[in-house]
């Protein structure tokens, strides 16, 4: 077993306790019943895609300023693994929404502006498809991914900056009774790690497929020459 | 070597070919008067509501022919690989950059001459200089991301496309803080003076980032 | 003095290798045909030289400086032809030039030597679009050298030129330093003392009026 | 020589191009989804006024995914000069024609998949039967209409800008009885087999025109 | 017999004549060469032999019929090649192909057999869009000759092909009526037994082995 198969059976471990914790030790909320257990998972996964966009907004930083192949391979793990996070958030908070608005979606700033920091990371994803492979792509997707960040900001700011049926923050303002506290804080650190072993593990994917592709390492294409083609 | 020059250069050549084909502001003001009447049909405007929907149509109508606009100025350079060649000068990118944002914005503005009249003659809306103000102040911002979006698609493939999907999503908070702006300029309530002081925020913020970027966009 | 060093250039387009593994040193002033069949890399070389694509791996020193590095204090040195001409078809030829000259930093009074030394002067006033394709890539090879470089990178300049296309290029060539790529063997061997053929991205290595075997 | 035959491997070509690309529908889909984002900032809609903007803006949206759509189909052929080799056969126009119109349709179709759901999704408007037919009723008419000018522009200067402005006009009674079916569809007042049968008439109406006109605008 | 009979075609761009009251007269079978400086009328005149272009003034024969009334029907008989390959980049160089077969209305099976013509065979699954200039150029007189035209109408096809350009375009139009625009007055001489010579878009009329005095 090599250290990425330990690490991620370590998270998704961590990740089960989080889990029984959520179901079995936090209290069951007396407003919304059972389903405000998807709190603890809906925040968590939104602050990990957070911290994910954050990888790829300092990985396209460095790219663009030393064209380090390996800023450019945590970035491009960390915006695949941020969207799915984002995804988990928005699925999961569309579950709670069904149950205690009564429908799927409305339009409010802080749903709006996660759909679109979606959008916008699935755009960066499509920019390294469509772009040349290798610096260009790299290049293209850094700028994308810089510029997408504004929209984090914004997507965390928006219940405060605009009314929204979206709820305010709680953590912060101290509105939750400390057993809900401990296991979102507890659930929070568990995801985390998940998504920090999810992008070890895609930027060893990434290392793979450059060395494969040998886009971005000069040194190495000198070495691994192909016999000669029969004349 | 001088990049105001350059960009003064880059802004006229594309300035003077729009002047002899008339491609892009005819065709865009006659485009976005059709979109108005398109909404009109669209919505059932009434006097009530004129001042609610009129906004939305304006910068629904804004953003398509920005698109159009800026997707345009750097394709008419792909297809004639023409931009490569004016890379390979020794010209700075972001002087080049900034000699065509400044040229598809100028024809931007040329059809928000067009738009604005008509939008208060369809709906009834007022013409104001507030309008005017807040439609210009968010063109500007609009099109430094546009026209940076606009260069990277042009050396992509799908570049009509992923063009809308880049930017628009960059564009909602000049799109939300345009049409408060719109909207109270027309008597709806809202701030008005903090809808356009978050624009010029937008615009100074997405100024800075685009110039930082254009080296890279356009570079290589 | 060498004008230009090309060490291992090797250029893949996905597992297409394109370039494989390309040297090349060019003394200043010296003339070098690149030959081979379609396909063989002819194109992709060029671009390299020229700075326009980077190579996936290799080094490239041109006048003494990293190309890839001081790409833009090169361009100074360098005029490139390829195989589109990239000209505003709105704008007459006179005017093309004398954007370029804009880009460039040079004094537009260099248009109406670069038309004559083309054979464009008296079309000048037409817009590029309705040019010929000779008379376009005329005003290509014009754009070229509005900035008198002291290196040339010619890919086929001659595909689509008249009889006097030798005499032009000889004219260009003269005093420069240059690369021409071109699929006219005696074109070749009456403008370059030196000739580098390509096959299947390799070079097969540089002669002296080489007599290419079929 | 057979004009089914030709149609068909017209279709297929285009249709293999985009599979192969993917050019066309995912970006297309992403945007119609921001379409209808920004429609939504730009009306402020609520539960109440939801099934009298969605249509509105479910046809704004329809429109500007299918002239770049039908733009593109054309365009691409033009950037290629392939249009001219295609034309210098023996097939029949009108038959080339109608095969790129089948799978221009086609990929509109597969958009609209994509955006009736949405839709519904964000504006909690119902997400029936008779609101999808109405939607493929329109398509037919609209994307014979919408190609047939594609395809005159693609020869033309500009054609990206004259393609609305012909367009646009003669969609209108698309829009319009469109709008209508799709608003009784969703409950609001007005007949929903009226609407649905001038749709109808309409298709057939610009059908007929369109093939009558195809061999003018392609041949030469 | 007469293949091709065009009488005082005339082609304006404006006020600009590109093409002056030419007279032409091609047997079955014949090959003509039309030389001319860049800018002189050939592509024009070849544009509307090949029926691609409606003269402003004139009238051209082609095989017995009207060549503008029946374009339709002699379209079975007319290859041409154009100065863009006007391929889909998207596809296949074989796709390319099968689906011109389909236009064409001739049998997928000749695919095969003009692949091997042009030398592509052992490109055919490359993506048109990711060949080279000249197999581009190979792939676009591939699809000319796909139905078996008996009438050829090459407009510089010689342009960015390899050293085998002569032998390629000499199968090509071996048993066919060809009518060649070329820069190469080399190449012409051995293909063609005529020559036509354009001047700012007047003929100079045609002659057998003409030497073009310059
Ligand atoms: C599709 C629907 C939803 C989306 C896209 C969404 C999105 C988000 C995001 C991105 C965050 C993290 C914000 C941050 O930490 O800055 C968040 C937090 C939160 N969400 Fe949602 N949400 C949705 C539905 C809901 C629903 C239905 C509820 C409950 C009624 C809810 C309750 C919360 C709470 C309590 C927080 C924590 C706020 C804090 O203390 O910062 N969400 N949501
Ligand atoms: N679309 C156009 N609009 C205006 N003038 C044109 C157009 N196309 C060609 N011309 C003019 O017609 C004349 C003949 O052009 P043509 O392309 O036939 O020349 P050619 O002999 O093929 O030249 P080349 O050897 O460069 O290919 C030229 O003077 C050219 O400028
Ligand atoms: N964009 C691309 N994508 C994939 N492969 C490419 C691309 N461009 C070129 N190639 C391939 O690289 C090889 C070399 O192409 P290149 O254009 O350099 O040849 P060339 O010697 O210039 O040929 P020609 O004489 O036809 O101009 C060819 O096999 C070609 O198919
Ligand atoms: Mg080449
Ligand atoms: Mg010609």
């Amino acid at each position: 077993m090599n250290r990425y198969e330990r690490a991620a059976i370590g998270a998704v471990a961590l990740m089960l306790i989080a889990g029984a914790a959520i179901f079995f030790y936090a209290p069951t909320d007396y407003l919304q019943g059972p389903v405000q257990r998807i709190f603890y998972l809906h925040v968590s996964s939104a602050i990990a895609a957070f911290g994910c966009f954050a990888v790829v907004l300092v990985g396209g930083v460095i790219y663009l300023r030393n064209e380090s192949p390996a800023a450019d391979r945590f970035a491009r793990s960390g915006a695949l693994v941020g969207v799915v996070f984002t995804t988990v958030t928005l699925v999961m908070g569309m579950l709670w929404a069904k149950t205690v608005w009564g429908a799927f979606w409305v339009w409010d700033a802080r749903l709006t502006s996660t759909l679109v920091l979606w959008i916008i990371y699935a755009g960066y994803l499509l920019v390294r498809r469509l772009a040349d492979p290798g610096r260009q792509a790299a290049r293209f997707a850094a700028v994308v991914g810089i510029f997408g960040f504004v929209d984090v900001p914004v997507v965390h700011f928006s219940v405060t900056w605009w009314t929204t049926q979206h709820p305010g923050p709680v953590i912060i303002n101290d509105a939750l009774p400390p057993q809900m506290l401990a296991t979102f804080l507890f659930t929070m650190a568990c995801t985390v790690v998940l998504a920090a072993v999810m992008i070890a593990i895609r930027y060893r994917i990434e290392t793979l497929v450059d060395e494969r592709e040998q886009l971005f390492d000069p040194a190495k294409v000198l070495v691994a020459r192909e016999p000669e083609p029969v004349q | 070597m001088n990049p105001f020059r350059v960009a003064l250069a880059v802004a006229r050549k594309d300035l003077r070919s729009e002047w002899r084909t008339r491609e892009v502001v005819p065709a865009l003001a006659q485009f976005i008067i059709l979109a108005l009447l398109i909404g009109n049909f669209g919505f059932q405007v009434d006097s009530r509501n004129a001042a609610s929907i009129a906004p939305g149509i304006l910068w629904l109508a804004l953003v398509f022919a920005g698109l159009v606009a800026f997707g345009r100025t750097f394709a008419a350079e792909r297809e004639q690989a023409s931009l490569e060649a004016m890379l390979m000068t020794p010209a700075s990118p972001v002087a080049i950059f900034a000699g065509k944002a400044v040229a598809a914005s100028l024809l931007l503005i040329a059809c928000e001459a067009v738009m604005l009249p008509a939008l208060s003659l369809f709906f009834g809306t007022p013409f104001s200089a507030d309008v005017v103000a807040a439609v210009l102040i968010a063109t500007v911002g609009m099109a430094a991301l546009g026209c940076l979006f606009a260069a990277m698609v042009a050396r992509v493939r799908a570049r009509e496309l992923l063009l809308p999907l880049l930017t628009l999503p960059l564009w909602i908070p000049f799109i939300i803080a345009g049409g408060q702006a719109v909207q109270s300029a027309m008597g709806l309530p809202g701030s008005y003076s903090e809808a356009i002081s978050l624009l010029i925020d937008f615009d100074i913020l997405f100024l800075v980032l685009t110039s930082l970027a254009a080296r890279f966009v356009l570079d290589e | 003095m060498s004008m230009l060093v090309a060490d291992g250039l090797t250029h893949r387009f996905g597992s297409e290798r394109a370039l494989d593994n390309v040297d090349l040193v060019l003394d200043t002033g010296e003339h070098m045909a690149v030959l081979g069949d379609n396909g063989a890399g002819k194109t992709t070389l060029l671009r390299i030289l020229a700075t326009a694509l980077r190579p996936t791996s290799g080094r490239l020193t041109i006048a003494g400086l990293d190309a890839f590095g001081e790409r833009r204090r090169l361009r100074h040195y360098l005029g490139y032809v390829a195989h589109a001409p990239g000209l505003y078809p709105a704008l007459s030829a006179r005017e093309n030039l004398e954007f370029f000259c804009d880009l460039q930093d040079v004094d537009r009074s260099r248009v109406d030597e670069a038309l004559a030394t083309v054979g464009l002067t008296s079309v000048s006033h037409r817009r590029a679009g309705e040019l010929s394709r000779g008379m376009q890539q005329r005003l290509a090879i014009g754009r070229a050298i509005l900035h008198d470089p002291r290196l040339l990178i010619l890919d086929e300049p001659d595909a689509s030129l008249g009889a006097d296309a030798a005499d032009l290029l000889a004219g260009l060539m003269h005093d420069r330093t240059a690369v021409l790529a071109t699929h006219d063997h005696a074109l070749a061997n009456r403008l370059c003392p030196r000739t580098l053929v390509l096959r299947h991205g390799r070079s097969l290595g540089t002669a002296t009026h080489l007599r290419v075997v079929r």
